[in-house]
């Protein structure tokens, strides 16, 4: 039974991943097939983790079983049935409530990610140091071209300029040769984004290929 | 100093923390120091950026056409580190919904994470109520397609090809899936402006899209579009706590190279 | 670039202020608070600085309406811009008698209004300015402050000038509104404001309209003559004689462009002739649309197919019965020719809002100060689509008719206007030409080339130069080594941080991990920080050899919960049983040996390193996808991981590096053939693309 | 009123949690953190709550879809079925997503779906290249070498085309490449932060009526 129903998977799996290939050729309905396929599983399986990851464990499972050690869940119980008035286009506006719970949880993440996830260690990272008698000359030209980068790059963004005085359009001469410094650095962080990117999009690729090129014939034998 | 980092350290903060939170807190009288000043009249000029200006051009094709515009708001949702991306993606779109229902574009909105989901909604029926004519105009159209990256794009993907989109809109958080939405828009013709922020993304966005909004160019939304003193007044503080970065940062590497 | 609706200095793109006056650029949905002068969004009923109530603002009450005289008006809002160009005669009109009370009553155009004629109009005590209006129109009319009107009167304006037949016609018309307006117009409320005014605000029309459209549409082709003497027996009676002409105007093409020409020399038919002409149908085509959208519209018959459905409306409203329009529109009646011979001084006050403007004086100045388009479908029109008024008003009707429709428009007329005035030429032509959009960039080349490249090694390896050479990465070779010096039963975690889009690239090399392991006789357990990272787990047959801790939610979050305790972090697994620490004998991730992430995207990786890695001594190692090696590696090279694969090739290498000795099966370097002919693939579409492009850009060729 | 009241709740809540739970970042106090966990919690739950809305939606849009027989509204059935199944299937079983049929389905028809659409993204990325790295410009020249540079370095054969490509390649992506992206992330979390803090100030109220 295992046997079989993995040889049917198999096959099933082989038959899915032609029907997308098939996209190569053009739109067609083999591929949309697919494809919504693949949407209504996505969704289901969602559905599913959240109610079995989350929801029971979590939320439903302690409050019918020890609802007084949890009291506390009592709130998330009320927000998400809040939520829920939702689906009753008159109560819409009672879903004000959980979502400025969410958004205030969101935006203070958002916040200290940005901080401490992505200023405070990129700040650091920069700060390198760039005397050849630390590293070499190479290190030290490279540091040299990694700190340029950064805050040339980080230049690139300034939005906004002052009026037409003196030191306003020596200021934004100044920004316009930082600004296009920071684009070439862009630029040349794109492309080798670009060209890393290849490399882990083809191994995906070749997989799949060869996934039907050696296990299809696997199951014929 | 040390005697401040000891009381800090003492209380539960260490140094970082308390020059983040002086970063942070560098903000605020900025804020009200710039919007004050602009409303007292004074001039701040914004650098053009060609995204914002291009919007109303397609939405015009759209509604000159009567193909919808399609709007992604990305993968990320409001309970996450990508909160603020969205709800850049949800500024623009409550222009784009503006506009979309002020001239008669059809506009579908669509979102993966289900958190964003409502927010999507309501501004949309918010646009859409506040539209005089409201019953005679169609509301635009809020969905989720799936909340799986991928199966996310594969749906955006379904309406590029399927649905004659006159243009398409994507702006919040984006990962390595972008590229099949890009692409497929580029393979369909369909004008695309695209604002991300993560530079794993950013190349395809630069391959793909007419007009792109580069990282935090995408944040900017509300002092091009809808433009208040405070919105403005936020790019500038955003200017100077970049100058400030760029100043740490070269004093940081002067320190470390003598 | 931006206009100044102040003082018409051309501003930088984005420009949020006037380099010249300091006037807010950039759209007029907003609500200027009455108070604090906070701008705020239109929709605001309350004012987002201060509190206080704008909805008056927005939609002023009926009272107001109904109130004769206008008492004083201290202006709180911005200070005066620019005076001069504000002809004195202006200084009445704020006295007009529609205006509100309060000052919280004061729509916000008139608030600025005020503003611009400055503090000498203080106009409590002067009695209703009406008869003084009446006796100034017919000499010379008023001209009202340009920043004052809306966009959509602007473009009515700009739109009927060069068609006046003569302007001596105008005149006289002035002269008999002046006297009827004061007694008649002023009683019109505001719901009788035509539908077709509010239907310039770019959404449908109402339903009821459309059968009057049809009628009067159908009326004017009768009196429709086509050259300019008849225009002038027609225009005398009727109230704005040059919309009434305009549906006659058809050219061959288009009926717009045909308005251009040559009979107006006024200074701004030289650049809308050509405007027109290149450009009119656009507009048209836009209108009809936006008329279409709703559905429900009759299509505008009779005036030719590229009138602008507003336009068609107006002229065939002004050409039948002006003084019933109001009443007729909601129930079209059946208005007959001779009704149209009707006193003028029946014509509601909104209609005088139409009249075209009155003839410059010698010697004054044409408005050069009014922007021109520069681009867009409109380019080279003055001030087609600006909000300055470009109407002589009729006196105390401009103000109540602008404010009735002030009331009416505000966000939406700008909001079309805005649209309108971005597009560009490519959204003007007609809809059956296809938009020119980009290249297709040839897809099927760079397809096939790429499938060939791939397929080619994979069928028959070892013709790749190069061949499958696996690069040596300290890296990988670190990963190795922490696995191997293993003790046996030592606690490993791995977490499944990816998911199935990149699993046919991820698998491989954290299968070849995990057999290593379970040959050193460790005791894995098994996480994951995505929801389908459990079920990729279980795939791999560790569902009997390890402990499946399935899902941990909350990604940063959850991985620093999981960092501080253990317990609760999984309360059940990826059975659904509920997950017993003590007999795991986990009290807390430092026990484990050693932590293993097999990531997809770089965040996960930092979250590791950043909520895990720093709160405890446990080594980190991370399997990657390819495509984020560069913006993990430094987590590498500054010690927080002390182990890197990624990808394929990183985990073929973490294999010699185990096993020096062993090579490479048939697959695995046929995939490296595989990738190596398909980069080359790439390059070789690079260059072509760059052929392609610098083809075309030398010797021209193909469009 | 009611409304009124209802945004200015709606606002405090924002605030309020967003306040809590940012404390954290800054100070470590056992109470804060217990707080800020449980904060957590219950965002979890309701996200999941969400997630089953949001799961409304989707078929409700492709239930119109097939109603009104729009285009395509055949595939929508498809859709259905398949979310249907899979719901199905993890609900008949307790375990769940680890029932014997769940896993198949997951293992036969989920993974390779999305394994394989996902590879699409080799194709996308030969024909983007085709376009992407024409050289219009100093710029996109400047990303055409360090484009091709990487691309080759990567793989055996192009060392066999020049040897010293692999060390060119890994100095690239150590050094200008990283200050190019860490300029753009550096910008990006300005943003965020700026973003975020005018939410939390209530001057952006993107969740309220």
């Amino acid at each position: 039974m295992s046997d079989l129903s993995n040889l049917i998977g198999i096959w099933v799996s082989a038959l899915l991943t032609v029907m997308v290939l098939s996209y190569l050729l053009g739109d067609n309905p083999l591929y949309r097939l697919a494809e919504h396929l693949f949407v209504g599983t996505a969704v289901g399986y969602a559905v599913l983790v959240a109610y079995y990851s989350l929801l029971r464990p979590r939320l439903i499972l302690p409050l019918l079983q020890a609802p007084l050690e949890n009291w506390t869940l009592v709130v998330p119980l009320l927000l998400a049935l809040l939520l829920l008035a939702r689906l009753n286009h008159s109560w819409r506006g009672a879903g004000m409530a959980p979502l400025a719970f969410l958004l205030g949880v969101g935006i203070a993440l958002a916040i200290g990610g940005a901080l401490f996830g992505s200023i405070l260690p990129q700040v650091e990272g920069t700060m390198l140091s760039v005397n050849p008698a630390d590293g070499g000359w190479g290190v030290a030209v490279g540091n040299l071209m990694l700190v340029i980068g950064t805050v040339s790059a980080l230049a690139y963004f300034y939005f906004t300029g002052q009026g037409d005085t003196t030191w306003g359009r020596l200021r934004g001469g100044f920004l316009k040769a930082w600004r296009g410094l920071g684009k070439w650095f862009i630029m040349v962080t794109f492309g080798a984004i670009f060209a890393s990117t290849v490399m882990s999009r083809l191994s995906l690729l070749i997989g799949r290929l060869q996934f039907l090129i050696t296990e299809i014939p696997k199951t014929l034998r | 100093m040390d005697g401040i980092l000891e009381l800090l350290g003492n209380s539960g903060i260490t140094a970082t923390q308390a020059l983040m939170f002086i970063l942070l807190l560098l903000v605020l009288p900025l804020l009200a120091l710039f919007a004050s000043q602009l409303r007292a009249g004074k001039r701040i000029s914004i650098r053009p950026i060609r995204a914002f200006e291009r919007l109303g051009t397609l939405i015009g094709q759209s509604a000159e056409t009567g193909q919808p515009v399609h709007m992604s708001l990305g993968v990320g949702g409001i309970v996450d580190p990508s909160t603020a991306e969205s709800l850049a993606g949800l500024a623009l779109m409550e222009h784009v919904a503006t506009e979309a229902t002020a001239c008669g574009a059809p506009l579908t909105v669509t979102v993966s994470d289900p958190t964003l989901l409502p927010l999507a909604q309501d501004t949309s029926r918010r646009v859409w109520e506040t539209h005089p004519y409201q019953y005679q105009v169609q509301e635009p159209e809020a969905r989720m397609i799936a909340p799986d990256a991928t199966a996310y794009a594969a749906g955006v993907m379904d309406i590029l090809l399927g649905e004659r989109v006159a243009a398409n809109i994507m702006v919040g958080r984006f990962g390595p899936e972008y590229l099949l939405m890009g692409e497929t828009g580029v393979k369909s013709r369909v004008p695309q402006i695209v604002g991300a922020a993560d530079p794993q993304v950013l190349p395809f966005v630069h391959a793909t899209a007419d007009d792109m909004l580069l990282g935090e160019e995408m944040f900017a939304v509300g002092a091009y579009l809808r433009p208040r003193p405070v919105h403005i007044a936020s790019l500038r503080v955003q200017d100077w706590l970049r100058v400030f970065l760029i100043l740490i940062i070269v004093l940081g590497v002067l320190l470390r190279s003598l | 670039m931006i206009y100044c609706p102040n003082c018409g200095t051309a501003n930088r793109d984005g420009s949020s202020f006037c380099n010249q006056c300091g006037q807010r650029l950039g759209g007029g949905s907003k609500a200027t608070c009455p108070f604090c002068g906070a701008e705020n969004p239109i929709e605001n009923i309350f004012c987002d600085a201060c509190g206080a109530k704008l909805a008056p603002l927005v939609t002023p009450g009926v009272e107001e309406k109904e109130k004769p005289t206008l008492k004083g008006l201290s202006l709180p809002t911005k200070p005066a811009g620019d005076e001069e160009g504000v002809p004195d005669s202006e200084a009445a009109v704020p006295q007009e008698p529609s205006a509100p009370e309060g000052e919280e009553e004061i729509p916000d155009w008139l608030a600025r209004l005020r503003a611009s004629l400055g503090e000498a109009s203080e106009p409590a005590e002067e009695p209703p300015a009406t008869e003084e209006f009446a006796a100034e129109v017919p000499g010379e009319g008023t001209e009202l402050p340009e920043e004052e009107l809306p966009d959509w009167l602007r473009e009515l304006r700009a739109q009927p000038a060069p068609e006046e037949a003569g302007e001596e016609q105008v005149a006289p018309a002035v002269e008999e509104f002046a006297a009827a307006v004061p007694d008649e117009g002023a009683e019109l409320p505001e719901e009788e404001l035509p539908d077709w005014l509010r239907e310039l605000r770019a959404q449908p029309a109402p339903e009821e309209e459309a059968p009057a459209v049809e009628e009067f549409a159908a009326e004017v082709p009768e009196q429709e003559s086509p050259a300019e003497p008849e225009a002038e027996e027609v225009a005398p009676p009727v109230a704005t004689p040059a919309l009434a002409e305009q549906p006659e105007a058809e050219a061959p093409t288009a009926g717009i462009p045909a308005l251009s020409e040559g009979e107006q020399p006024a200074a701004e038919v030289e650049p809308l002739a050509a405007w027109l002409q290149e450009e009119g149908p656009v507009i048209l085509e836009l209108s009809e649309e936006e008329m279409a959208e709703g559905g429900k519209e009759a299509p505008p018959v009779a005036l030719g197919p590229d009138v602008p459905a507003w336009l068609e409306t107006l002229a065939s409203g002004a050409a039948v019965l002006p003084e019933e329009l109001g009443p007729v529109l909601p129930t079209p009646g059946k208005p007959t020719p001779e009704e149209v011979g009707l006193e003028r001084a029946a014509i509601p006050s909104w209609l005088e809002v139409l009249r075209p403007g009155r003839k410059r004086e010698e010697g004054e100045e044409a408005p050069a100060e009014e922007p021109v388009e520069t681009e867009g479908m409109l380019e080279g029109v003055r001030g087609a689509l600006r909000l300055v008024p470009n109407i002589d008003p009729g006196p105390d009707q401009f103000v109540r008719a602008v404010s009735a429709a002030a009331t009416v428009t505000p966000a939406h007329a700008e909001t079309l206007t805005q649209v309108l005035a971005r597009s560009t030429a490519s959204s003007v032509r007609p809809r059956t030409v296809p938009v020119p959009r980009r290249e297709r960039g040839l897809p099927w080349l760079a397809f096939l080339l790429l499938l060939a490249a791939v397929l080619i090694p994979l069928v028959a390896p070892g013709l790749v130069p190069g061949g499958a050479l696996v690069p040596s990465a300290r890296s990988a070779g670190d990963f190795a080594a922490q696995v191997q010096s293993l003790p046996p039963g030592a606690k490993v975690l791995i977490s499944f941080d990816y998911d199935p889009s990149v699993s046919t690239e991820l698998d491989w090399p954290v299968r070849e991990v995990i057999n290593d392991l379970k040959a050193k006789g460790a005791t894995l357990l098994v996480m994951s920080t995505t929801p389908t990272g459990p079920g990729l787990a279980a795939r791999m047959g560790l569902a009997d050899t390890a402990t499946l801790l399935g899902y941990l939610p909350g990604q940063e979050m959850g991985l620093q919960r999981l960092a501080t305790s253990f317990s609760g972090a999984f309360l059940v697994d990826y059975q659904g049983r509920s997950v017993d620490e003590a007999a795991l004998g986990v009290r807390s991730l430092g026990d484990m040996a050693l932590i293993i992430t097999a990531a997809s995207s770089q965040d996960t990786v930092r979250w590791w390193v950043e909520q895990v890695g720093s709160q405890l001594n446990t080594p980190i190692c991370a399997i990657v996808s390819g495509a984020i090696e560069p913006s993990v590696r430094p987590y590498y090279s500054s010690g927080q991981l002390t182990g890197l694969v990624s990808g394929w090739v990183g985990g073929l290498a973490y294999r010699q590096a185990i096993s020096p000795d062993a090579s490479l099966d048939a697959q695995g370097k046929a995939a490296v053939e595989a990738q190596s002919l398909g980069h080359l693939a790439i390059v070789v579409l690079i260059v072509l693309g760059n052929l392609a492009y610098w083809g075309k850009r030398l010797f021209g060729g193909r469009s | 009123m009611k409304v009124k009241f209802g945004r200015s709740l709606a606002i405090a809540i924002t605030i309020g949690t967003g306040l809590l739970v940012l404390a954290n970042f800054f100070v470590r106090n056992e109470f804060l953190r217990r707080v800020q966990q449980t904060l957590l919690d219950w965002a979890m739950i309701l996200a999941a709550v969400a997630l089953l809305l949001g799961a409304v939606n989707v078929v409700a849009t492709h239930l119109r879809k097939i109603r009104g027989r729009r285009p395509g509204w055949a595939y929508s059935l498809f859709l259905l079925a398949a979310l249907g199944t899979v719901v199905l299937l993890g609900f008949l079983d307790p375990r769940g997503v680890a029932s014997p049929a769940v896993s198949w389905v997951f293992l036969y028809v989920h993974v390779p779906l999305q394994a394989t659409i996902f590879a699409l993204t080799a194709f996308f990325i030969a024909s983007a290249a085709y376009r992407a790295f024409r050289v219009r410009s100093v710029d996109s020249f400047i990303m055409l070498v360090a484009g091709i540079i990487v691309l080759l370095g990567q793989v055996p054969l192009g060392q066999a085309i020049w040897d010293r490509i692999a060390a060119a390649k890994d100095w690239i992506l150590a050094y200008p490449s990283t200050g190019g992206a860490r300029g753009i992330i550096l910008g990006v979390a300005l943003g965020t932060i700026l973003t975020g803090l005018r939410v939390l100030l209530g001057i952006d109220r993107p969740h309220v009526k």
